[in-house]
């Protein structure tokens, strides 16, 4: 099965998902580092996982 | 292919050394000879420590290079000028990492440099040495001038926008914090380590020469103005570069990303670094040091039409010996990254 | 030669980043597996922004640990020996980076790491990880463990002194100035930025549990002692051992050259550098970083019987990483220097 694609709904990058992705499954943008949950399969959706904020503390 | 012989001209100084350190180890070069007229007779390591064991190349003068296919020349700007002719009648090729043959126009080196240039009949000969801007007049040519490092990473963090037209000629504002290597190997008061050490020092706020190729590369002229301004920090290699650009109407982040990625996606060497976490989630310095790379990041301001672009590179690096070895590559058909594939350290 | 399947097993640290950057650029290596609990699911780069691009590996858990040749392990001390079973089932050879299996003696693990060891069957079965000591026994190993950063310094440094019985084992001084990275990843108060920054800390003045290293392969026992002191420096990388050595009877320059030159003249990565002139005229860790050397100089104390030896690594370079990389070369029959050629910058 050739791997899927989608795009970031962050900044647009394609994202290719491993061929066994599953819904609900997380998966890293690797343009801009999103966090991002697969919420459909077919044709495949992605939306940003929700993820604590990091405080950098300056 | 058998390996191509090539000399270093000035070759003691800090982008000398670097050259000689990544040519050393390219696997399709031959360095033939290093020449240095203060270090004349001396061993290069003596000048470069980090090459210990690594050539037994002496430093030769000037005057006695011999016939070669490529001659990288790194001598102080005004002096490449005044032996051109000399190293032409005994080199094939030059990469020349001055700045005596980066503007096209004579007028501007009276302006920026304040010197009437002796030689402008070459200054349309060389091909200004940005890979990314001028890949295609780099192949097959005899003649390329390496861009200055600030120029190298204010060009390439602006050149999307302003050839898309989508920001303000006239106001933007960018301030380098540049490392102590910038200033070569030649020592003074002011890099003497107790008062050098530590410091956030304005040392060109306005009028730093490299704005003229800033302009000159990035299309602009009449009333349009890169405000650059250089802060030295406690680096010894590494520069980076925050240009405060202001956009002609409104975009979002997408559309930023789709610029930069057009233009440079396809890039070897540049990197396009915003991420959502991590400590390192825009351009670092040192994370590029010994490299080719330059990192662009970028930032849009929530409530104005202010851009904000961070740029990094290594001064020493992608700011002159890896771009001239890049350059090189280019110019003999040879695969653009050989010899440039150090990934950059870290921790550092 | 097809290339040798390797993993990385706890490869999120500084150590582990190293070992990967060495790796991937490594001819005769494919990384197959990284490995980090902490990060699971996480792309390699997230914990090492200098590979970004460089590889789309994933880290993985170790229980999913695939079948390898190589197996190398930058666990932390103690976790090893818990999990040595389990990889050993499923690679051909491993590369431990911890101290579970530097000693051949299980009481020295009680008497210098606190803890009675879980495992003292394999205590022998583990070639101690410094080539220049061990080079033929490695040659074939199925398992090494890789020397402990200060210990290589040190060791290096001493080993031709003990070997041919110049100098007195029961009063050798060696102060280590040691850089931030030794530390690892791991975030403490005293790494704290606004603590760590500039400081000359006296962080471990006795009792550092490397000498223990240092007595079994410098064959020192009895009432022979290392005392070891570590200073740590404002530096990430780098260690700079200073040793006080005390000779047994007097000897002259030309025969500590001789000396060093019979031990370590043909080796690839220890260089004797002591030179007349030049600010780098002994060993310098700054120059070192990213390099696979070992630099040592040394002077003799005119007036008296003390001979100062000093000795410069990476401590993530031949320290750890770099070393671990020259055990598996020689392991495999592979040219001993493969993947381990950068040459190190200057300046820094």
């Amino acid at each position: 099965m050739s791997p899927l694609h989608s795009t970031c709904p962050i900044c647009d990058a394609t994202v290719e998902l491993p061929g066994d992705v599953s819904a609900s499954q997380v998966v890293r943008c690797g343009d801009c580092g999103a966090d991002l949950e697969v919420q459909a399969l077919d044709p495949p959706v992605l939306v940003e996982a929700p993820a604590e904020e990091e405080d950098w503390g300056e | 292919m058998s390996a191509v012989p090539v000399a270093i001209v000035g070759a003691s100084g800090y982008a000398g050394g670097e050259l000689l350190r990544l040519l050393l180890a390219h696997p399709g070069v031959e360095v033939r000879q290093v020449t240095s007229e203060s270090r004349a007779g001396e061993p290069a390591a003596a000048a470069h420590p980090n090459l210990r064991r690594r050539t037994t190349l002496t430093f030769s003068r000037m005057d006695d290079l011999h016939p070669c296919d490529t001659a990288f020349l790194c001598l102080p700007h005004g002096r490449t000028v005044e032996v051109i002719d000399g190293v032409l009648a005994r080199s094939e090729r030059v990469i020349d990492l001055s700045a005596d043959f980066r503007l096209r126009r004579a007028e501007d080196y009276v302006r920026w440099y304040g010197f009437a240039h002796p030689r402008p009949d070459l200054l349309g000969a060389f091909v200004y040495g940005i890979p990314e801007l001028h890949r295609e007049a780099m192949r097959g040519a005899r003649l390329v001038s390496s861009a200055g490092c600030n120029a190298t990473a204010v060009i390439l963090a602006l050149h999307p926008l302003f050839k898309h037209g989508v920001a303000d000629t006239r106001c933007t504002v960018v301030e380098a914090k540049v490392g102590s290597s910038e200033g070569g190997a030649g020592v003074s008061p002011a890099s003497h380590h107790p008062v050098r050490a530590n410091c956030v020092r304005s040392y060109k706020p306005t009028g730093h020469r490299h704005t003229a190729e800033m302009l000159q590369e990035l299309g602009l002229s009449g009333d349009s103005r890169i405000h650059f301004s250089a802060t030295a920090v406690d680096l010894v290699r590494g520069i980076l570069a925050t240009c405060h650009v202001f956009l002609n109407n409104r975009v979002d982040e997408k559309q930023i990303w789709k610029l930069y990625r057009q233009e440079y996606g396809a890039e070897p060497f540049v990197r396009i670094v915003k991420e959502r976490d991590g400590a390192f989630r825009y351009p670092e310095p040192k994370l590029l040091a010994g490299t080719n790379f330059c990192d662009i990041g970028f930032e849009l301001d929530g409530d104005g039409n202010r851009l904000v672009v961070m740029s990094a590179l290594d001064n020493l690096g992608k700011g002159a010996a890896g771009q001239a070895v890049q350059a090189f590559n280019l110019m003999h058909g040879l695969d653009e990254t050989a010899g440039l594939g150090f990934a950059g350290l870290h921790p550092v």
